[in-house]
Protein backbone atom coordinates (compact mmCIF):
# COMPACT_ATOMS: atom_id res chain seq x y z
CA UNK A 1 0.00 0.00 0.00
CA UNK A 2 3.41 2.32 -0.11
CA UNK A 3 4.85 2.89 -3.29
CA UNK A 4 8.04 4.49 -3.69
CA UNK A 5 9.23 5.55 -7.52
CA UNK A 6 12.26 7.49 -8.84
CA UNK A 7 11.17 10.42 -9.91
CA UNK A 8 7.70 12.13 -10.48
CA UNK A 9 4.79 10.21 -10.12
CA UNK A 10 2.16 9.06 -13.04
CA UNK A 11 -0.90 10.59 -11.26
CA UNK A 12 -3.61 9.54 -13.65
CA UNK A 13 -2.31 5.91 -13.24
CA UNK A 14 -1.38 5.48 -9.63
CA UNK A 15 -5.48 6.85 -9.42
CA UNK A 16 -6.82 4.24 -11.69
CA UNK A 17 -5.50 1.42 -10.38
CA UNK A 18 -6.05 2.64 -6.69
CA UNK A 19 -9.85 3.31 -7.39
CA UNK A 20 -9.86 -0.33 -9.46
CA UNK A 21 -8.48 -1.57 -6.33
CA UNK A 22 -11.49 -0.43 -4.84
CA UNK A 23 -13.75 -0.47 -6.82
CA UNK A 24 -15.70 -3.85 -5.27
CA UNK A 25 -15.09 -3.41 -1.74
CA UNK A 26 -18.11 -1.33 -0.65
CA UNK A 27 -16.49 1.64 0.00
CA UNK A 28 -18.52 4.88 -0.33
CA UNK A 29 -15.69 7.32 0.30
CA UNK A 30 -12.55 7.55 -1.83
CA UNK A 31 -10.27 10.94 -0.97
CA UNK A 32 -7.07 11.46 -2.87
CA UNK A 33 -4.65 14.39 -2.22
CA UNK A 34 -2.02 14.79 -4.95
CA UNK A 35 1.00 17.26 -4.20
CA UNK A 36 2.81 19.05 -6.93
CA UNK A 37 6.04 21.12 -7.07
CA UNK A 38 5.22 24.66 -7.10
CA UNK A 39 7.23 27.11 -9.15
CA UNK A 40 8.84 29.20 -7.14
CA UNK A 41 12.44 31.16 -5.87
CA UNK A 42 13.34 29.83 -9.64
CA UNK A 43 13.70 26.22 -8.42
CA UNK A 44 14.17 23.51 -11.78
CA UNK A 45 12.73 21.03 -9.35
CA UNK A 46 12.99 19.74 -6.04
CA UNK A 47 14.76 16.20 -4.91
CA UNK A 48 13.63 13.42 -2.23
CA UNK A 49 15.79 11.47 -0.06
CA UNK A 50 13.62 8.53 1.80
CA UNK A 51 14.89 6.58 4.13
CA UNK A 52 12.40 3.63 3.44
CA UNK A 53 12.71 1.04 6.87
CA UNK A 54 10.85 4.05 8.81
CA UNK A 55 8.93 5.39 6.47
CA UNK A 56 7.38 2.03 6.24
CA UNK A 57 7.03 1.52 10.02
CA UNK A 58 5.31 4.86 10.19
CA UNK A 59 2.99 3.65 7.31
CA UNK A 60 2.40 0.52 8.92
CA UNK A 61 1.07 2.22 12.19
CA UNK A 62 -1.34 4.35 10.17
CA UNK A 63 -2.59 1.60 8.51
CA UNK A 64 -3.68 -0.31 11.20
CA UNK A 65 -5.36 3.24 12.80
CA UNK A 66 -6.97 3.47 9.72
CA UNK A 67 -7.96 -0.36 9.89
CA UNK A 68 -9.82 0.08 13.33
CA UNK A 69 -11.89 2.82 11.66
CA UNK A 70 -12.99 0.31 8.96
CA UNK A 71 -10.62 2.59 6.38
CA UNK A 72 -7.75 1.89 3.84
CA UNK A 73 -4.89 4.20 3.67
CA UNK A 74 -2.78 4.08 0.17
CA UNK A 75 0.46 6.46 -0.34
CA UNK A 76 3.09 6.83 -3.52
CA UNK A 77 6.14 9.21 -3.21
CA UNK A 78 9.31 9.76 -5.53
CA UNK A 79 12.80 9.34 -4.54
CA UNK A 80 15.21 11.73 -6.22
CA UNK A 81 14.62 14.48 -9.14
CA UNK A 82 10.99 15.53 -9.70
CA UNK A 83 10.16 19.09 -12.17
CA UNK A 84 8.13 21.71 -11.01
CA UNK A 85 4.72 21.41 -12.10
CA UNK A 86 4.37 17.37 -12.00
CA UNK A 87 3.98 15.66 -8.47
CA UNK A 88 5.77 14.15 -5.75
CA UNK A 89 3.34 12.62 -3.52
CA UNK A 90 0.00 10.99 -3.16
CA UNK A 91 -2.48 9.90 -0.47
CA UNK A 92 -5.78 8.27 -0.35
CA UNK A 93 -8.14 6.98 1.92
CA UNK A 94 -10.99 4.47 1.52
CA UNK A 95 -14.10 3.94 3.83
CA UNK A 96 -17.19 3.29 3.93
CA UNK A 97 -18.64 6.47 4.59
CA UNK A 98 -17.21 9.84 4.21
CA UNK A 99 -16.60 11.76 7.69
CA UNK A 100 -14.00 8.65 8.63
CA UNK A 101 -11.92 9.38 5.14
CA UNK A 102 -12.69 13.34 5.65
CA UNK A 103 -10.95 12.94 9.19
CA UNK A 104 -7.91 10.36 8.15
CA UNK A 105 -7.26 12.31 4.86
CA UNK A 106 -6.27 15.51 7.14
CA UNK A 107 -4.84 13.21 10.06
CA UNK A 108 -2.46 11.47 7.63
CA UNK A 109 -1.50 13.98 5.14
CA UNK A 110 -0.97 16.24 8.53
CA UNK A 111 1.67 13.63 10.48
CA UNK A 112 2.97 12.66 7.13
CA UNK A 113 4.35 16.46 6.73
CA UNK A 114 5.73 16.11 10.07
CA UNK A 115 6.50 12.97 10.77
CA UNK A 116 7.43 11.19 7.52
CA UNK A 117 11.66 10.19 6.93
CA UNK A 118 11.96 11.98 3.92
CA UNK A 119 14.10 15.21 3.06
CA UNK A 120 13.51 17.38 0.34
CA UNK A 121 16.14 19.90 -1.72
CA UNK A 122 15.57 22.60 -3.79
CA UNK A 123 17.11 21.95 -7.34
CA UNK A 124 18.45 25.30 -8.78
CA UNK A 125 21.37 26.02 -11.14
CA UNK A 126 21.57 22.12 -11.09
CA UNK A 127 22.84 22.38 -7.28
CA UNK A 128 21.05 19.99 -4.60
CA UNK A 129 20.17 22.12 -1.69
CA UNK A 130 18.62 21.37 1.29
CA UNK A 131 14.85 23.04 2.00
CA UNK A 132 16.00 23.35 5.38
CA UNK A 133 13.52 26.26 6.52
CA UNK A 134 10.98 24.03 5.08
CA UNK A 135 12.10 21.00 7.24
CA UNK A 136 10.86 20.04 10.66
CA UNK A 137 12.16 18.31 13.47
CA UNK A 138 10.23 14.60 13.76
CA UNK A 139 8.60 14.19 17.54
CA UNK A 140 11.47 13.40 20.18
CA UNK A 141 14.09 15.95 17.96
CA UNK A 142 17.12 16.85 20.03
CA UNK A 143 17.62 13.58 22.23
CA UNK A 144 21.38 13.51 21.46
CA UNK A 145 22.06 16.52 22.68
CA UNK A 146 20.56 16.71 25.76
CA UNK A 147 23.01 15.54 28.05
CA UNK B 1 30.68 -2.38 18.20
CA UNK B 2 26.89 -0.36 16.81
CA UNK B 3 27.01 1.30 13.41
CA UNK B 4 25.87 5.38 13.27
CA UNK B 5 24.17 6.35 10.45
CA UNK B 6 23.17 9.71 9.39
CA UNK B 7 20.26 10.24 7.04
CA UNK B 8 19.52 12.60 4.37
CA UNK B 9 21.48 15.74 4.37
CA UNK B 10 23.68 14.96 7.09
CA UNK B 11 25.65 13.74 4.57
CA UNK B 12 27.96 12.22 6.52
CA UNK B 13 29.93 8.78 6.24
CA UNK B 14 28.44 5.99 8.99
CA UNK B 15 30.33 4.64 12.21
CA UNK B 16 31.04 2.30 13.97
CA UNK B 17 31.44 2.50 18.09
CA UNK B 18 31.76 0.67 21.40
CA UNK B 19 28.61 1.66 23.24
CA UNK B 20 26.56 0.46 25.87
CA UNK B 21 23.69 2.78 25.54
CA UNK B 22 22.57 5.79 23.53
CA UNK B 23 24.21 8.35 25.79
CA UNK B 24 27.54 6.17 24.86
CA UNK B 25 26.50 7.69 21.22
CA UNK B 26 25.99 10.84 22.22
CA UNK B 27 28.49 11.75 24.05
CA UNK B 28 31.16 10.19 21.54
CA UNK B 29 28.92 12.34 18.77
CA UNK B 30 29.35 15.70 20.88
CA UNK B 31 32.93 15.57 20.66
CA UNK B 32 32.76 15.64 16.94
CA UNK B 33 32.50 19.30 15.62
CA UNK B 34 30.96 18.85 11.80
CA UNK B 35 27.43 17.48 13.97
CA UNK B 36 27.47 20.24 16.26
CA UNK B 37 24.93 22.05 14.12
CA UNK B 38 22.43 18.53 13.47
CA UNK B 39 22.61 16.94 17.15
CA UNK B 40 19.54 19.11 18.41
CA UNK B 41 17.38 19.04 15.79
CA UNK B 42 17.38 15.34 15.30
CA UNK B 43 15.45 12.38 15.90
CA UNK B 44 17.47 9.06 16.77
CA UNK B 45 16.56 5.64 15.99
CA UNK B 46 18.03 2.34 16.96
CA UNK B 47 17.55 -0.79 14.70
CA UNK B 48 14.76 1.58 12.97
CA UNK B 49 12.20 2.01 15.37
CA UNK B 50 12.40 6.11 16.75
CA UNK B 51 13.29 6.17 20.36
CA UNK B 52 12.98 8.91 23.29
CA UNK B 53 15.41 8.02 26.51
CA UNK B 54 19.18 8.21 26.16
CA UNK B 55 19.02 5.09 28.60
CA UNK B 56 17.86 3.03 25.91
CA UNK B 57 20.60 -0.24 25.99
CA UNK B 58 22.40 -1.20 22.46
CA UNK B 59 24.08 -4.22 21.77
CA UNK B 60 26.66 -5.49 19.56
CA UNK B 61 25.34 -5.32 16.04
CA UNK B 62 22.96 -2.58 16.76
CA UNK B 63 22.50 0.03 13.53
CA UNK B 64 21.39 3.80 15.43
CA UNK B 65 20.03 6.31 12.73
CA UNK B 66 20.29 9.98 13.25
CA UNK B 67 16.98 11.76 11.09
CA UNK B 68 17.28 15.37 10.63
CA UNK B 69 14.42 17.80 10.34
CA UNK B 70 11.80 16.60 7.27
CA UNK B 71 9.77 17.79 4.94
CA UNK B 72 8.28 15.33 2.65
CA UNK B 73 5.38 15.74 0.20
CA UNK C 1 -16.82 24.08 -12.75
CA UNK C 2 -19.55 21.93 -12.37
CA UNK C 3 -20.60 19.26 -14.79
CA UNK C 4 -23.73 17.18 -14.61
CA UNK C 5 -23.96 13.48 -15.64
CA UNK C 6 -26.89 11.47 -16.94
CA UNK C 7 -26.06 8.19 -15.37
CA UNK C 8 -22.62 6.95 -13.90
CA UNK C 9 -19.76 8.89 -13.64
CA UNK C 10 -16.53 8.11 -15.73
CA UNK C 11 -14.26 8.74 -12.62
CA UNK C 12 -10.45 7.98 -14.58
CA UNK C 13 -11.60 10.44 -17.32
CA UNK C 14 -12.76 13.24 -15.56
CA UNK C 15 -10.05 13.11 -12.34
CA UNK C 16 -7.69 13.40 -15.47
CA UNK C 17 -9.28 16.29 -17.30
CA UNK C 18 -8.95 18.18 -14.25
CA UNK C 19 -5.76 17.11 -13.05
CA UNK C 20 -5.04 18.25 -16.40
CA UNK C 21 -6.42 21.75 -16.17
CA UNK C 22 -4.76 22.44 -13.04
CA UNK C 23 -1.16 21.05 -14.36
CA UNK C 24 0.07 24.29 -15.52
CA UNK C 25 -1.58 26.62 -12.79
CA UNK C 26 1.11 26.33 -10.09
CA UNK C 27 -1.43 25.06 -7.20
CA UNK C 28 0.73 22.80 -4.84
CA UNK C 29 -2.49 20.97 -3.75
CA UNK C 30 -5.29 18.82 -5.41
CA UNK C 31 -7.79 17.15 -3.43
CA UNK C 32 -10.68 14.81 -5.12
CA UNK C 33 -13.14 13.18 -3.43
CA UNK C 34 -15.33 10.45 -4.91
CA UNK C 35 -18.74 8.94 -3.78
CA UNK C 36 -19.74 5.55 -5.00
CA UNK C 37 -22.97 4.07 -4.46
CA UNK C 38 -23.05 1.18 -1.82
CA UNK C 39 -24.42 -2.07 -1.88
CA UNK C 40 -26.95 -2.22 1.31
CA UNK C 41 -30.48 -3.21 1.84
CA UNK C 42 -31.16 -5.13 -1.32
CA UNK C 43 -30.87 -1.91 -3.17
CA UNK C 44 -29.87 -2.09 -7.36
CA UNK C 45 -29.13 1.24 -7.65
CA UNK C 46 -29.66 4.98 -6.31
CA UNK C 47 -31.52 7.17 -8.62
CA UNK C 48 -30.82 11.38 -8.35
CA UNK C 49 -33.00 14.68 -9.39
CA UNK C 50 -31.02 17.62 -9.74
CA UNK C 51 -32.76 20.88 -9.51
CA UNK C 52 -29.87 22.50 -11.58
CA UNK C 53 -30.86 26.25 -11.29
CA UNK C 54 -30.15 26.22 -7.46
CA UNK C 55 -27.28 23.85 -7.39
CA UNK C 56 -25.82 26.35 -9.85
CA UNK C 57 -26.05 28.98 -7.63
CA UNK C 58 -24.98 26.97 -4.66
CA UNK C 59 -21.95 26.35 -6.67
CA UNK C 60 -20.89 29.39 -7.29
CA UNK C 61 -21.38 30.90 -4.14
CA UNK C 62 -18.64 28.30 -2.76
CA UNK C 63 -16.58 29.17 -6.04
CA UNK C 64 -16.39 32.90 -5.43
CA UNK C 65 -15.43 31.41 -1.29
CA UNK C 66 -12.83 29.26 -2.55
CA UNK C 67 -11.64 32.09 -4.53
CA UNK C 68 -11.29 34.29 -1.75
CA UNK C 69 -8.80 31.88 -0.58
CA UNK C 70 -6.73 31.41 -3.21
CA UNK C 71 -8.46 27.78 -4.56
CA UNK C 72 -10.68 26.47 -7.03
CA UNK C 73 -13.77 24.39 -6.86
CA UNK C 74 -15.05 21.48 -9.19
CA UNK C 75 -17.57 19.33 -8.98
CA UNK C 76 -19.26 16.13 -10.82
CA UNK C 77 -22.80 14.73 -9.96
CA UNK C 78 -25.41 11.93 -12.05
CA UNK C 79 -28.57 12.46 -12.74
CA UNK C 80 -31.08 9.13 -12.94
CA UNK C 81 -29.65 6.28 -11.78
CA UNK C 82 -26.37 4.94 -10.65
CA UNK C 83 -25.70 1.14 -10.25
CA UNK C 84 -24.19 -0.31 -6.99
CA UNK C 85 -20.01 0.27 -6.55
CA UNK C 86 -20.40 3.32 -9.62
CA UNK C 87 -20.00 6.67 -8.50
CA UNK C 88 -22.42 9.49 -8.59
CA UNK C 89 -20.23 12.53 -6.77
CA UNK C 90 -16.96 13.76 -7.84
CA UNK C 91 -15.40 17.50 -5.56
CA UNK C 92 -12.43 18.47 -5.86
CA UNK C 93 -9.86 21.29 -4.51
CA UNK C 94 -7.07 23.00 -6.36
CA UNK C 95 -4.94 25.20 -4.26
CA UNK C 96 -1.43 26.45 -3.90
CA UNK C 97 -0.54 25.13 -0.34
CA UNK C 98 -2.36 21.76 1.54
CA UNK C 99 -4.24 23.64 5.07
CA UNK C 100 -6.51 25.77 2.40
CA UNK C 101 -7.38 22.18 0.55
CA UNK C 102 -8.03 20.44 2.83
CA UNK C 103 -9.99 22.86 5.12
CA UNK C 104 -12.26 23.71 1.89
CA UNK C 105 -12.88 20.29 0.59
CA UNK C 106 -14.31 19.38 4.15
CA UNK C 107 -16.12 22.19 4.14
CA UNK C 108 -17.60 21.79 0.81
CA UNK C 109 -18.50 18.29 0.81
CA UNK C 110 -20.38 18.45 4.01
CA UNK C 111 -22.21 22.10 3.11
CA UNK C 112 -23.00 20.06 -0.09
CA UNK C 113 -24.87 16.78 1.76
CA UNK C 114 -26.66 19.54 3.99
CA UNK C 115 -27.78 21.75 0.91
CA UNK C 116 -27.09 21.28 -2.52
CA UNK C 117 -30.93 20.80 -4.24
CA UNK C 118 -30.58 16.90 -4.91
CA UNK C 119 -32.76 14.35 -4.14
CA UNK C 120 -31.91 10.76 -3.89
CA UNK C 121 -34.35 7.72 -4.46
CA UNK C 122 -33.58 3.75 -3.90
CA UNK C 123 -33.83 1.35 -6.91
CA UNK C 124 -35.43 -2.02 -5.18
CA UNK C 125 -36.99 -4.31 -7.88
CA UNK C 126 -37.53 -1.68 -10.18
CA UNK C 127 -38.85 1.16 -7.98
CA UNK C 128 -37.89 4.54 -7.32
CA UNK C 129 -38.35 4.89 -3.13
CA UNK C 130 -37.00 8.81 -1.81
CA UNK C 131 -34.73 7.73 0.73
CA UNK C 132 -36.69 10.29 3.56
CA UNK C 133 -35.11 9.09 5.94
CA UNK C 134 -31.24 9.86 4.55
CA UNK C 135 -32.63 13.27 3.82
CA UNK C 136 -31.95 16.26 5.45
CA UNK C 137 -34.16 19.74 5.38
CA UNK C 138 -32.37 22.65 3.86
CA UNK C 139 -31.10 25.68 5.75
CA UNK C 140 -34.52 27.48 6.56
CA UNK C 141 -36.60 25.07 5.84
CA UNK C 142 -40.55 24.95 7.24
CA UNK C 143 -41.34 28.67 6.35
CA UNK C 144 -44.46 28.20 4.60
CA UNK C 145 -45.86 26.21 7.44
CA UNK C 146 -44.90 29.15 10.38
CA UNK C 147 -48.35 30.98 10.29
CA UNK D 1 -49.91 35.00 -11.01
CA UNK D 2 -47.07 33.54 -9.63
CA UNK D 3 -46.24 29.84 -10.62
CA UNK D 4 -45.28 27.21 -8.04
CA UNK D 5 -43.16 24.49 -8.49
CA UNK D 6 -42.51 21.16 -6.10
CA UNK D 7 -39.10 19.49 -6.42
CA UNK D 8 -38.19 16.20 -6.41
CA UNK D 9 -40.18 13.46 -4.38
CA UNK D 10 -43.07 15.97 -4.07
CA UNK D 11 -44.40 14.69 -7.25
CA UNK D 12 -46.93 17.43 -7.60
CA UNK D 13 -48.18 19.51 -10.95
CA UNK D 14 -47.01 22.98 -10.35
CA UNK D 15 -49.93 25.64 -9.32
CA UNK D 16 -50.81 29.03 -10.77
CA UNK D 17 -52.35 31.40 -8.45
CA UNK D 18 -52.49 35.26 -7.32
CA UNK D 19 -50.42 36.12 -4.56
CA UNK D 20 -48.56 39.69 -3.26
CA UNK D 21 -46.22 37.54 -0.85
CA UNK D 22 -45.43 34.45 0.16
CA UNK D 23 -47.74 34.51 3.34
CA UNK D 24 -50.31 34.22 0.96
CA UNK D 25 -48.27 31.67 -1.07
CA UNK D 26 -48.14 29.40 2.37
CA UNK D 27 -52.27 30.55 3.12
CA UNK D 28 -53.28 28.59 -0.31
CA UNK D 29 -50.99 25.82 0.13
CA UNK D 30 -51.66 25.02 3.84
CA UNK D 31 -55.50 24.35 2.57
CA UNK D 32 -54.54 21.11 0.04
CA UNK D 33 -54.03 17.70 2.25
CA UNK D 34 -51.39 16.27 -0.06
CA UNK D 35 -49.26 18.86 1.14
CA UNK D 36 -49.56 18.76 4.83
CA UNK D 37 -46.50 16.45 5.29
CA UNK D 38 -44.24 18.53 3.27
CA UNK D 39 -44.65 22.08 4.08
CA UNK D 40 -42.89 21.76 7.48
CA UNK D 41 -40.14 20.68 5.63
CA UNK D 42 -39.78 22.41 2.91
CA UNK D 43 -37.23 25.05 1.96
CA UNK D 44 -38.43 27.64 -0.28
CA UNK D 45 -36.84 29.85 -3.34
CA UNK D 46 -38.07 32.81 -4.91
CA UNK D 47 -37.09 33.32 -8.99
CA UNK D 48 -34.34 30.18 -7.41
CA UNK D 49 -33.10 32.25 -4.90
CA UNK D 50 -33.60 30.61 -1.45
CA UNK D 51 -35.22 33.10 1.16
CA UNK D 52 -36.18 32.88 4.48
CA UNK D 53 -39.38 35.45 4.76
CA UNK D 54 -42.89 34.89 4.95
CA UNK D 55 -43.00 38.76 4.08
CA UNK D 56 -40.89 38.30 0.56
CA UNK D 57 -42.88 40.25 -2.16
CA UNK D 58 -44.54 38.49 -5.29
CA UNK D 59 -45.17 39.68 -8.45
CA UNK D 60 -46.91 38.54 -11.31
CA UNK D 61 -44.64 35.48 -13.38
CA UNK D 62 -42.65 34.93 -9.67
CA UNK D 63 -41.63 31.09 -9.52
CA UNK D 64 -41.76 30.09 -6.19
CA UNK D 65 -40.26 26.20 -5.58
CA UNK D 66 -40.23 23.68 -2.19
CA UNK D 67 -37.51 22.39 -2.01
CA UNK D 68 -38.28 19.09 0.41
CA UNK D 69 -35.19 17.41 2.70
CA UNK D 70 -32.14 16.18 0.09
CA UNK D 71 -29.41 13.77 -0.11
CA UNK D 72 -27.21 14.50 -2.93
CA UNK D 73 -23.92 12.54 -3.13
Amino acid sequence: MLELYPGELNVDKIFSRWRKWGEDKNFGAFITFVGTVREEDGIEALSFDVYEPILRRWFEQWQQRAKSRGAVLRMAHSKGNVPIHTSSYMAAVFSPKRRVALDLIEEFVEDFKANAPIWKYDIKNGERIYAKDRSHPIEGSGLLDSI
Amino acid sequence: MVRVEFLGPIGKEPMEMEARSLKDVAKRLQEDPTLKQWLGQCAVAVNDQIVKSLDTPLKSGDKVSLLPPVCGG
